[in-house]
């Protein structure tokens, strides 16, 4: 591990990506203490300009409301709209993967077609439509996003367990009497975490920009201020106020470029040597 | 043979998904709240009991949901996408009014971001822990953070607003009515941007993922063999590696072309290109029943298409696969 | 120079058909109001005028309406118009595909036609606001050659539609555009003025407005786009704008307040929400200083409108006096909004925090335009914005929003805040079937007075949506809807 | 015959920082002269590739050349600039790999692979260079050359893959041939057709050949002159009669010792109760099928009876793909036999249910053949140890107070247990995979070329705790390997197995002297440097 961590930090690109991440996670965590009243409150005039009123960095929207409040507090959506979703497609697709890789047969079968049919759906559609029907509210959101997903997580991790269960090391925790849920969980998927984890780091990027594409077509949560919703709101008005979807089209950026970053870090530091040194 | 008999396998376990997703899919969006005729009577900006009531007769609407369903899958099962009421034309007509134009946006986009994508991943794994090569994917992980919809609306912004140089939105010049070459340029003016757009974030996928692929074949032994021929570099990068990469680019975009076709929404949206996008979204807003389903079953339908034609590419490059040994 | 020349204008959404018989949305009546026409149009003071009726006349008691009609008259199939399709339209068509018109139908005993060039509509009683039910969206003329004895629903025919009107269809790319051309036949020697007119679908707001500004679209009808773009394009040169053409249906937005249960069954809590919003601030920031503050349920551009009524000007203190003392428990309502863009949803956004800042919880609620139908019409909300058309008279546009008789689950267009007042309900009843004015004015009066005090409903804004034009087009607004159906007059300075 | 073709003069490579050590290769020095084979002889990491790919211009980017001079025609290859280098390699120089598997690009047709080389140099037109190709694979000894030609290398079995990289080689007739182990993933029948077809090449082009093996067998069989490395630097050189004779060097000397050598031991003959019987067993693999193509199948245990004694080590040997792992597999029900008994203690494990069968797998255990792969990497060696005894209901304390006793017996010291696998050697690990399976107490201990993957002096080691384990615990032991002299050296009873079916059976010095079945026979006159290794045997008895 430490070994990792060395390499990791060699990366100059992974750095940045955690300095950037960790600026974004403050900003979401003291966003209360900053802005207690929160996003919605209409302060000032609308329509100020950037730097140019104090107490206002990022001048006002529409209605006059702060727009470095609203970055604020949708540092938090997107966070956790990203993290949970994530999670939750995490929960759903590691451990159908690892079953339909370990057991195979018709297990594989079922669940393989069961992945597809999700994937044959094309993934944004699916994901309008299910937050239609739900209705947009955060939790409504945050699941289509993970519903659409989980697909690749399953196949990722089917792919890892499949390899994984032909190596030998399996074969002896077979030979030792230990039981296949006890192989599964102890044996193979501790040893699939490094690229679950790589892909997951990328999925909470795809996550940010999906809740921000779908805030965009008036599918977000009206209670909750996103950047998407900032850019979908600021989009009649990007003539005569650039600043109000420039500002949280940079968040977003900045966010998903950073959970890049990191997920690339974390990719070259994990894979390849663990893997080279394995052959040697 | 063999190449026949597997897509005549594939097209029927294809079948049975499609079936399966017209069914789930019919229950999804039957779920959601409203119907087409309250839609109808809300727009009409005056509706009673009766009118709404006969709306739903008419669209079949007042009969349990289970029959519904069995009446949709047994017209399904005739190829028969059925009526929008809404519309007032056979939904089949509707869509393929529709797919050439989103065909061509997406087929567009899809080319050019596997084409540039591909170049510049060559590019930058020839250049690798060079300042090309940081650029390069520098700007590939630009593309990628970038959200579609907003580089849609700067692009609209700059290259249609302030330069005045292309068209910002729509398919061709309304009522100009060019024909043969003047036509063909003039929807390619068209397309530029919304293409663009849209290839952004599948460029910088595709020159990520060659970039990533060329630099692991290039360690293969095959690599050192043919470097011990004597072969000049570019002949190796071109011929063994390059070729040998672009293995798991093709499964990507097989998979990712079929999905573009149903997800141009956004690029649709913000372009006003006349494509199924748009279709699906305008359905789902009027809870066109029908008309959703068949966008939603003709873009399965596209993604399995794509996913067969990856496969057939793929046997095409891998002579291992399919092969019996 | 009049003659000649070509129109792009936006038509949003796209209209799902432009059979107007069949479909009354916006933009069906947009396109196809230039396609089909009424007997008559109305001026924007709402005095009718002629269109397919030459001259008509009304009886002394109000009970008889006979019209003449123009001579010459071709439907766009070379087949000849007369009396028989108008009797056909309003008698058996209409009858049964035209919800609004049935209410005004219901007063009507027959329909006749003397002779091909008049037609007679028999009352049973006298019903004031009838002479304001012929324009083309109300009473649309169709083709009864087409139409008779067949499934008006499914007709072929429908998908390219058959009409008297100055401008034929031509041609309708879907997603793209509706091509209408010059009817040459009209019976009105010289017009249409215009060549062709293109319908152009524009589906994102701020395209609509980049399309506009490049010259690319010619108008902009009311509403295409959102109001900040209104007031910066109001800016440019060469860029004319109008408010008018809205006066027959004068929108009138409201919120309707649950009077069955909640907070909101109330009257103290209704009245509450009234002096809670700062309804001035929303018309000058969300509405870009567009529109007028509403006072009551008749808008002021509506015919029998009364400003005599109580006030109910922005007063958080009078608001929370209120809440005090009805013993307003905190209970959160929800708000939903009007799922027609990004204004509205600003509006519902500014009203939530007005009303949290009197100690209102609020929650917004959210839906499309099916979820909103379903959750108003199903008596799903607390707070509901909406808007109605007023068709000029209270009897056609408003009463239907205020009695007993109205209240039904299943429509989005009827008493959805469930207001129940009998000895009001006498008064509208009353009011609808009295032929003189003065009388009817004193009616109204009383109802709009007595209504205001009871807040059923939280009123808002009469909406004003300017139409933005280049300035060589001339003549574009000269009815009461404006270009529903005014293209006819319309021409290009070239 | 002394025309000196290369001359390498104080070759000295660099390591990047951080490597074990400094160099890859030590102010190294040598020549090769015209017609003869140089075998280049070193354990695994003493830098014998990285001469070859120095000499080629082919080292890895972090490996540089930091000294010393290899003169070929005159010039010193090793400052020409890069455009004069590659129009050495493959035309002058020519170099074939150790792994016949992916040395080739798998997308392209073998031709198009061979005339690469011509089209490299830009020799010939396209007809002509697929002409000469045709000569070449025809050469090499290609079966149907036409249709070869056309093959992809996936179509190729290992041996003839590496005959086409041989054609490769030949084809601009290079005046020297370096070949990088290129036997070592070869089973020996296979390994016997390529020498022969190098050593033959050799007599006909005249060309110098550099071979690089690790195995003195093969250095027996061809060499004229041998070179010895360690750790970067030649520690022995000389004719190959003499080095192999007489080293003079402590390290050859100690190299030579550690190959296992024919001479059979007389064996103990064991005749108690039967540890393991199998009776008739058969397995067949079924691949692919379904719509439409047929499945492929592979009967990899044809109706196989043996039985082991208590305390016997039974060596089951054939060349490769001949079922061998399959049966070791099937013993243990990893892989499930399509019929036959399998008697364990009299128990039949072919017949029990899961939960019996998680049970009664205590008595038989496997060391596996990949060190690296048996061991999961992120489990200390403690727990890899322990996890069995634990899941059979051992106490959690014993179970780990047994395994560092194991961890002593293995000769690793108790320490190792709280080490990760990727902390440990290849020969360590495969201890610490014995131990593991002697934690189980098992009766019966199958051994999947549990050796096959380590150095020669390794393998002498471990070859020297599975003969000590056996006399102490009286264990039994499946000795699978393809390494017949290795089983020679353990083995009180050899089975041989060839395509599924057991050919023979019997005590080892009668199957090894007095061979009845033809395939037998075959597989022992393929090892490499027979006669060397008879001679060697007479001279460790002299000892
Ligand atoms: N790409 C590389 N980068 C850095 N060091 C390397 C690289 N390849 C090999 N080495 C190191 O160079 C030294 C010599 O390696 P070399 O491959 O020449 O050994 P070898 O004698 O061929 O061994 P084997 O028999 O296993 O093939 C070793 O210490 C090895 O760790
Ligand atoms: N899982 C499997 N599926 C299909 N065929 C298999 C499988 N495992 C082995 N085989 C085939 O069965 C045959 C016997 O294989 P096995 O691994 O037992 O050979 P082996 O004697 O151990 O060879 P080696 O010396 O190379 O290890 C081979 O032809 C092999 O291709
Ligand atoms: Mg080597
Ligand atoms: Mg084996
Ligand atoms: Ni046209």
């Amino acid at each position: 591990m430490s070994d990792f961590w060395i390499r990791f930090s060699r990366n100059k690109g992974a750095l940045l990506g955690i300095a950037m991440l960790a600026a974004v996670i403050l900003v979401a965590l003291v966003a209360p203490l900053m802005f207690p009243k929160g996003p919605w409150q209409m302060v000032q005039r609308p329509f100020l300009t950037p730097f140019a009123t104090e107490g206002l960095p990022l001048g006002t929207d529409t209605l006059g409301r702060n727009v470095a409040a609203g970055l604020a507090y949708g540092a938090r959506v997107s966070l956790l709209v990203g993290l949970v979703s994530t999670l939750v497609a995490l929960a759903i697709g590691v451990p159908l993967g690892a079953v339909a890789g370990y057991y195979g047969g018709w297990v594989d079968e079922a669940a393989m077609r069961f992945t597809e049919f999700f994937q044959t759906i094309p993934n944004f559609a699916l994901a309008i439509v299910l937050v239609a029907i739900m209705e947009p509210t955060l939790t409504s959101i945050t699941l289509a996003i993970a519903i659409v997903s989980w697909p690749p997580v399953a196949r990722l991790v089917r792919a890892e367990v499949l390899s994984l269960k032909k190596r030998e090391f399996v074969d002896a925790a077979q030979l030792a009497g230990l039981s296949n849920r006890r192989i599964l969980l102890a044996q193979i998927l501790p040893n699939a975490m490094s690229p679950i984890i790589v892909m997951a780091s990328l999925m909470v990027a795809t996550a940010i920009l999906l809740e921000s594409s779908l805030a965009f077509l008036g599918l977000g949560d009206p209670n909750i201020m996103s950047w998407g919703y900032m850019i979908g709101a600021a989009r009649t008005v990007i003539r005569s106020a650039w600043w109000l979807s420039f500002f949280p089209g940079l968040a977003i950026v900045i966010t998903v470029l950073a959970l890049n970053l990191i997920g690339e870090g974390l990719n070259d530091a994990m894979n390849p040597h663990l893997n080279r040194k394995g052959r040697a | 043979m063999a190449i026949a008999s597997t897509v005549l396998g594939r097209l029927l376990k294809a079948a049975i998904t499609l079936l399966a997703i017209v069914v789930l899919n019919f229950l999804l969006i039957h779920a959601a709240p409203g119907d087409p005729a309250a839609v109808m009577a809300g727009e009409a900006g005056a509706a009673d009991e009766k009118f709404i009531a006969q709306l739903r007769e008419r669209f079949g609407l007042d009969q349990p949901l289970h029959v519904q369903l069995w009446n949709y899958v047994s017209n399904i099962l005739q190829l028969d996408l059925g009526y929008s009421y809404r519309q007032g034309a056979p939904v089949l007509d509707l869509i393929l009014e529709r797919l050439p134009a989103t065909l061509l946006l997406t087929l567009t986009a899809f080319g050019i971001s596997l084409l540039f994508g591909v170049a510049m991943g060559v590019a930058a794994s020839a250049r690798v822990g060079k300042l090309g090569d940081s650029a390069i994917t520098g700007v590939a992980l630009l593309f990628y953070a970038t959200p579609l919809y907003w580089a849609a609306l700067m692009a609209v912004l700059v290259f249609s607003v302030w330069l005045g140089w292309l068209p910002g939105f729509g398919y061709e010049t309304v009522g100009a009515d060019y024909t043969g070459l003047a036509r063909v340029l003039d929807i390619l003016k068209h397309l530029i941007l919304p293409a663009a757009t849209l290839g952004l974030f599948f460029m910088a996928v595709y020159t990520r993922m060659t970039r990533a692929s060329m630099l692991e074949v290039a360690q293969m032994d095959f690599v050192k063999t043919a470097r011990a021929k004597g072969l000049p570099d570019k002949v190796i990068r071109r011929r063994h590696i390059l070729r040998n990469a672009l293995l798991p680019v093709v499964t990507l975009a097989g998979l990712q072309a079929g999905q573009l076709v149903g997800g141009a929404v956004l690029t649709e949206t913000v372009f006003a290109w006349p494509g199924i996008g748009r279709l699906m979204f305008e359905s789902l807003e009027a809870r066109d029943y029908n008309t959703l389903l068949g966008v939603f079953l003709i873009s399965a339908a596209m993604v399995i298409l794509f996913n067969i034609v990856t496969d057939l590419v793929y046997r095409l490059i891998d002579p291992r696969i399919g092969a019996t040994r | 120079q009049q003659q000649g020349g070509r129109l792009d204008i936006v038509v949003q959404p796209e209209p799902p058909s432009l059979m107007l018989g069949l479909v009354q949305n916006g933009p069906t009546q947009m396109v196809a109001g230039h396609i089909y026409e009424g007997l008559l149009r109305y001026d924007t003071e709402l005095q009718p005028q002629p269109s397919l009726a030459e001259s008509w006349e009304i009886s002394e008691d109000g009970l008889t309406y006979t019209f003449n009609l123009q001579d010459d008259v071709v439907w766009h199939d070379g087949r000849p118009f007369s009396a028989e399709d108008v009797v056909f339209s309003a008698d058996t068509f209409l009858r049964e595909t035209h919800a609004r018109l049935r209410v005004s139908l219901a007063y009507v005993e027959s329909i006749t036609a003397p002779d091909d060039n008049t037609v007679v509509f028999q009352l049973s009683e006298p019903f004031g606001p009838f002479i304001n039910s012929f324009e083309a969206g109300t009473m649309p003329i169709v083709p009864k050659h087409i139409y008779e004895g067949t499934d008006y629903a499914n007709n072929e025919m429908n998908a390219t539609p058959i009409g008297t009107g100055p401008f034929k269809f031509e041609e309708w790319v879907k997603g793209s555009h509706i091509h209408l051309t010059a009817n040459e036949d009209y019976y009105l020697e010289g017009k249409p003025y215009l060549d062709e007119v293109f319908f152009r679908v524009i589906p994102d707001a701020a395209s609509r407005a980049v399309a506009f500004e490049t010259g690319e679209v010619d108008v902009l009808p009311g509403g295409s786009i959102e109001n900040w773009d209104v007031a910066r394009l109001m800016e440019e040169d060469d860029v004319c704008s109008t408010g008018k053409g809205w006066e027959f249906l004068a929108p009138h937005s409201f919120m309707w307040m649950n009077n069955r249960e909640g907070p909101t069954a109330d009257p103290r809590f209704r009245q509450a929400v009234m002096y809670a919003m700062d309804r001035e601030f929303v018309r000058d920031v969300v509405w870009n200083g567009f529109g007028k503050v509403a006072t009551g349920p008749v808008s002021s551009r509506t015919n029998f409108y009364t400003d005599d009524v109580t006030d109910y000007s922005h007063d958080p203190e009078k608001a929370k006096a209120l809440l005090d003392e009805m013993g307003y428990d905190g209970t959160p309502v929800r708000v939903l909004p009007l799922p027609y863009g990004e204004t509205w949803q600003r509006w519902a956004e500014a009203v939530k925090q007005n009303l949290q800042e009197v100690g209102i919880e609020v929650e917004i609620d959210s839906a499309d335009v099916a979820g909103w139908n379903q959750k108003t019409s199903e008596w799903d909300y607390d707070l509901a914005f909406t808007y109605l058309y007023q068709y000029g008279d209270p009897a056609l546009g408003t009463a239907r929003n205020y009695i007993e008789s109205q209240i039904e689950k299943g429509s989005p267009w009827n008493n959805v805040e469930g207001y129940r007042n009998p000895e009001l309900d006498a008064k509208w009843a009353e009011a609808a079937v009295t032929f003189d004015r003065d009388e009817r004015q004193k009616l109204y009066t009383e109802i709009q007075q007595e209504i205001v005090e009871d807040a059923p409903v939280a009123w808002l804004l009469e909406l004003e949506f300017p139409t933005l034009y280049d300035c060589s087009v001339q003549d574009l607004v000269t009815t009461a809807i404006g270009v529903n159906d005014g293209l006819r007059d319309t021409w290009i300075e070239q | 015959m002394s025309e000196t073709v290369l001359s390498i003069e104080n070759l000295t490579l660099d390591l990047p920082k951080g490597a074990d050590r400094a160099h890859a290769v030590h102010d190294l020095s040598f020549t090769l002269a015209r017609g003869e084979v140089l075998c280049v002889v070193g354990e695994s990491g003493s830098g014998k590739s990285m001469t070859a790919n120095a000499l080629m211009g082919l080292l890895p980017p972090a490996v540089k050349v930091s000294g010393g001079r290899a003169v070929f025609g005159g010039r010193d290859v090793l400052s020409l600039p890069e455009p004069e280098r590659r129009a050495l390699r493959g035309a002058r120089i020519a170099m074939i790999f150790q792994e016949p598997m992916t040395a080739l690009n798998p997308l392209l047709r073998i031709g198009e692979q061979i005339a690469e080389v011509f089209e490299a140099h830009n020799l010939h037109s396209p007809a002509e260079r697929r002409a000469r190709a045709l000569a070449l694979i025809e050469e090499v000894g290609l079966p149907d050359p036409q249709k070869i030609i056309r093959a992809y290398p996936f179509q190729l079995s290992g041996g003839q893959r590496q005959r086409a990289m041989i054609a490769m080689a030949l084809a601009l007739e290079p005046e020297i041939l370096i070949a990088d182990e290129p036997t070592t993933a070869l089973d020996v029948t296979t390994q016997a057709q390529i020498l022969d077809l190098i050593a033959d090449i050799r007599q006909r082009h005249g060309m110098a050949v550099m071979f690089i093996t690790h195995d003195f067998g093969v250095v027996a069989e061809i060499a004229d002159r041998v070179i010895v490395m360690r750790y970067g630097e030649a520690v022995e050189a000389g004719p190959a009669r003499e080095v192999l004779a007489e080293p003079r060097h402590d390290y050859t000397r100690r190299l030579l010792e550690a190959i296992p050598s024919n001479a059979v031991p007389r064996p103990e003959r064991v005749t108690a109760a039967p540890a393991l019987e199998l009776r008739n067993l058969r397995k067949t693999y079924r691949t692919g099928g379904g719509w439409g193509r047929a499945a492929r199948e592979v009967t990899a245990i044809d109706g196989i009876s043996l039985s082991i004694a208590k305390g016997e080590v039974l060596g089951l040997v054939g060349e490769s793909g001949s079922g061998k792992s399959t049966l070791g597999r099937a013993v243990v029900r990893l892989v499930d036999p399509d019929s036959g008994q399998i008697l364990v203690g009299g128990e039949d494990m072919a017949a029990l249910s899961p939960e019996a069968l998680r049970r009664a797998r205590r008595k038989v255990q496997m060391v596996f053949q990949d060190p690296y792969a048996s061991l999961n990497p992120r489990s200390r060696i403690l727990r890899s140890i322990s996890d069995g005894p634990v899941a059979q209901g051992v106490p959690k304390q014993k179970a780990e107070a047994r395994a560092r006793e194991l961890l002593e017996v293995v000769g690793l010291g108790a320490d190792a247990a709280d080490r990760y696998p990727h902390e440990f050697s290849g020969g360590q690990r495969q201890r610490i995979g014995i131990a593991r399976a002697l934690a189980m107490d098992p009766d019966l201990i199958i051994a999947d070329e549990a050796v096959s993957a380590l150095d020669v002096s390794i393998q002498a080691q471990v070859l020297d705790l599975l003969r000590d384990l056996r006399k102490r615990l009286g264990l039994s032991l499946l000795f699978i390997t393809h390494d017949l002299r290795v089983a020679a050296q353990l083995c009180d009873r050899i089975a041989v197995m060839q395509k599924g079916r057991l050919v023979e059976i019997g005590p080892v010095d009668e199957v090894f002297l007095n061979p009845q079945d033809p395939y037998t026979r075959s597989l022992l006159a393929a090892v490499p440097g027979a006669e060397w290794a008879d001679g060697g045997a007479a001279r460790a008895e002299a000892v």
